[in-house]
């Protein structure tokens, strides 16, 4: 597999797999609102998975269409960062999730632009601006949770702590963005820019950023998931898998 | 007594005159009560009617029917807003609408009682149960009521736009596999009645609690056609489109009457229809307990945001004379 | 499909779904004993369901095996009464449906052995002894929880509320019971007994019958489940299917 | 003073004799200390062990093999059943020990720290972590405290049972299809040095402190072999078994010394093992948070258990003078 459809399959599952979580808040979400703004959420990830897979799919040249690489990839073969596959927990769990990813996302995909990859440059110049309101939605929420009630700021915090141990993959460089030159963005580069944006809002709430975990979580960009993604992807895949061939 | 009945004058000038009634103007309460209990019941219907569809969005068959189901789930949340929107011009709190919801004590459309057992059903649901919420609901864009009216036209838009994305979804099964072919005839077998049912009880003068009800709907401009008028209508926009689809509709008695220049059909079973009203249907429990359950569990959450809103504000306020 | 096709695919489905279920409690029963325990009625009735499927299969003759059957049936070709698949709930509620179900079965059994289909009723002859097993199993716990603490009697009563809408189904005979003969055995004819053995262990542990309940569910012996079901067969039968014609 | 010392003597003739210590015989505080602790370890990790594999009962890709699983992990709770009462004879009671796992003052084996990614894993987990299990274990039969020994018989023979499943199933992998053989070779890289890890750290004499506890418990009969040895045998066992298989042992340095009569083999890494027992490993977390909360869970049940057993003990014995 070649370097550019490795990180390609890294964005588009990163993307899908969060709005798959997303996608579970739908009829259960505090207010309508929130029904509303988790469900337009997972779209657009899910919207940038579509265009992102079905990148990969045509970079790899074997064939393989956006629900090829959605539906038939086996669990060691998702590239996503553990992070995204976290069960939803409560709704303060999510917003630190949110909270996080988004921060992250948006830093990648503002230096995406510039990729010497058109495409890769193009689907990153469209998502960047629905990012920078996901990146708002959360931050609202955080400031809105920490500096709210008591209740609400216990669990705040309880939730910056549970994602806490899958935070440090996302910057995670490796041979495959460090192969990449111009075409990925460094990961790296991204943490300072990310942590600062994170400090700011927690610092407005209030909140303070958890201990240090006892355990650091890597391993998705390598295929090695957490024990929850299995039965994730049991429940995405098994209609179509059940009827292979079929068109829908 | 005379500035009441200078009111209702008012009121009954706009309504003889086709005109729209608006938050201000004056209108009778039983007017406004009628209104509001409509209304809210349709806007619980939207959100209650997003559990059978939601149920579907984690294991869709393929990326662009995830986007779209996502995308009309969605569009049923963003109704429900508009609805209790609409419905607060009537001076009833969003709050109060879904603690009535949550008490029982108001209801939401029986069909969606009904459980969401294949894919198929999703395309049936936006086919049959959006196409009759259309028939019901186009004539409500001439409602005298203008926030109601208006909301309706937005509604009825996207709702029409859903009614052909499910009519294309299940018209990739029935061009499918015999697997698919197989799933979509058993939607259609299961959704048919209960979609009929969806018009309400038929238009018979037996029953004249309902007649008088529908009657008094029609004059005040709220109700433009009956029951049995607007299942007529659905009936006779949905057959032609079950043979393109080539699917069977399971009435033995449906064919097309020259004479009356309408489709002939059975009715549904209105005595379940009565009974899934009354709470014994497949999922009235399950769906009540997990909307309850959503909206105990986000309270927390509510509260936090009001915290927040008083608490900023408070300090607005303070900084002003500082 | 023939009736003994049919009613013998309900048999094995109902013990399938519900050992389904029971393994769920595996790793997080209220003691060792009870994860003992329940794995041990989850693999008799896997045990019965695997007879019961390996014959359904045969007398149908289209090459379908156990395997088969369960994992490549959708859901609305299964079979089971919607009584066992229902989520667990907590451990109160698992024993309601426990006490009801092998009350049910039990007495199912013990006539099947007079069956005159010398198959079922060997198996109904072997299973009879371990579901008396689980019948009292199911027994102790409802005496245990109706007279242990307020909190357990709440609980247990709580339990029996939440199960008794799907218990009708189990008693309903139709056209494939009546068709059998002296094949099967009438589920009417099982109420009476089932209910008198439930009625007595209620009594001993002063427990109330709940109120009749607004809506009595059927519709799993045509194929028409509640919602839950497709989640649990989605899980059962993902990895199955996605490896068509291995072998494991 | 003289009593202690005569009861030391007297327990120092059993040892000395190979013969056994019951749990009416005088022991030192510090052989009675040092088996509790491994005989508790190792109830515990008979019952956290049964997570990672339970974590497939539901998903097993055929019924049979659900039934091996099922009927495995059920094995498993039943050891840590046996090991618990075995404790107990050493006036422990399992709520105390539960107490010690619960609050982390007590530890379980490490292995149980990697999750259980693929149905491979189940098989992987067989063949090495309940062969390691064995080769440790076989050694315990022979142990010098009689309830822990007899334990280990038992317990011993059911693992071997399980080792040839674990084996078995991954056979059917290798002889089945390319995608079967691949998951298969990954579950192997995967669990490989994990299990070699389970031996403990290195005999190196610089390690002063694990030695003098490996050395005391040598001479108290617990322990018959080093570290370093049960590792040996259980490679030389297990090297030849990945050769039927037709896996590769993710190894570069393993192969046969003919002058040692010995497989050479890499070492895992004891920096890795040190982090995961210290709490840095995959799912220590998990582990101890599922097992926690299924405790936590299941408090009403326990107590309900115990108000019934109590009353209906009074209930007898006030039956008894009436």
């Amino acid at each position: 597999v070649s370097g550019l459809v490795e990180y390609t399959l890294r964005l588009g599952d990163d993307a899908l797999i969060l709005s798959q979580r997303l996608g579970e808040w739908i009829t259960r979400a505090p207010q309508l609102e929130e029904d509303v703004a988790l469900a337009n959420i997972a779209l657009d990830l899910l919207g940038q998975a579509r265009s992102l897979l079905t990148y990969a799919g045509e970079a790899e040249g074997a064939g393989r269409d956006e629900d090829a690489l959605a539906y038939w990839r086996d669990e060691r073969d998702f590239r996503n960062v553990l992070l995204v596959e976290r069960p939803n927990g409560d709704f303060a769990e999510t917003m630190a999730r949110q909270l996080w990813f988004t921060s992250y996302q948006y830093e990648l995909y503002d230096r995406l632009r510039a990729s010497a990859d058109p495409t890769l440059a193009a689907v990153a110049a469209k998502a960047v601006k629905e990012v920078a309101y996901h990146r708002d939605h959360a931050a609202q929420w955080v400031l809105r949770l920490g500096d709210g009630t008591d209740e609400s700021r216990r669990r705040m915090q309880g939730g910056l702590a549970a994602v806490a141990p899958y935070v440090d993959e996302l910057f995670d460089p490796d041979g495959v963005t460090g192969g990449l030159g111009a075409v990925a963005v460094d990961p790296a580069a991204l943490r300072e820019p990310s942590e600062r944006h994170v400090d700011g809002v927690l610092d407005r709430a209030g909140l303070e950023r958890p201990p240090e975990p006892a355990h650091v979580a890597r391993g998705g960009r390598r295929g090695l998931h957490t024990e929850v993604m299995g039965y994730l992807l049991a429940e995405m895949q098994h209609l179509h898998r059940s009827h292979e061939g079929a068109s829908w | 007594m005379a500035a009441s009945d200078e009111r209702d004058d008012a009121f009954h000038a706009i309504i003889d005159a086709d005109g729209r009634i608006e938050p201000r103007d004056d209108m009778p309460d039983a007017y406004r009560r009628s209104l509001v209990r409509q209304m809210a019941q349709h806007a619980h219907s939207e959100i209650i009617g997003m559990q059978p569809e939601g149920n579907w969005i984690s294991r869709a068959p393929s990326l662009r029917r995830k986007a779209i189901l996502l995308a009309k789930v969605q569009d049923e949340a963003g109704h429900g807003l508009y609805l209790y929107a609409a419905a607060e011009t009537l001076g009833v709190s969003r709050d109060e609408l879904l603690e009535r919801l949550h008490s029982g004590k108001q209801k939401y459309s029986s069909i969606f009682n009904y459980p969401t057992l294949t894919w198929a059903d999703i395309g049936a649901i936006g086919w049959l149960v959006d196409g009759a919420a259309i028939t019901n609901q186009v004539p409500l864009t001439r409602c005298s009521y203008g926030p109601y009216a208006r909301a309706m036209v937005r509604i009825c838009k996207e709702e029409s736009f859903h009614q052909r994305q499910g009519f294309e979804a299940l018209l990739a099964l029935t061009r499918g596999t015999a697997a698919q072919r197989a799933m979509a005839q058993d939607a259609l077998d299961r959704w048919w009645y209960p979609s009929l049912a969806m018009f309400g009880p038929p238009d018979t003068p037996s029953q004249e609690r309902t007649a008088t009800h529908t009657e008094q709907s029609m004059r005040w401009g709220i109700k433009r056609f009956t029951n049995d008028e607007l299942r007529q209508k659905f009936v006779d926009m949905t057959a032609p489109q079950a043979d393109v689809l080539g699917l069977r509709i399971p009435d033995d008695e449906l064919r097309w009457n020259d004479e009356r220049g309408h489709y002939d059909f059975s009715d549904p079973d209105f005595d379940e229809l009565f009974r899934v009203i009354s709470g014994d249907g497949p999922c009235n429990e399950q769906r009540m307990a997990h909307r309850v359950s959503a909206h105990a569990d986000g309270a927390w959450v509510r509260e936090a945001a009001s915290a927040y809103a008083a608490k900023h504000a408070t300090a607005q306020q303070e900084q002003v004379p500082a």
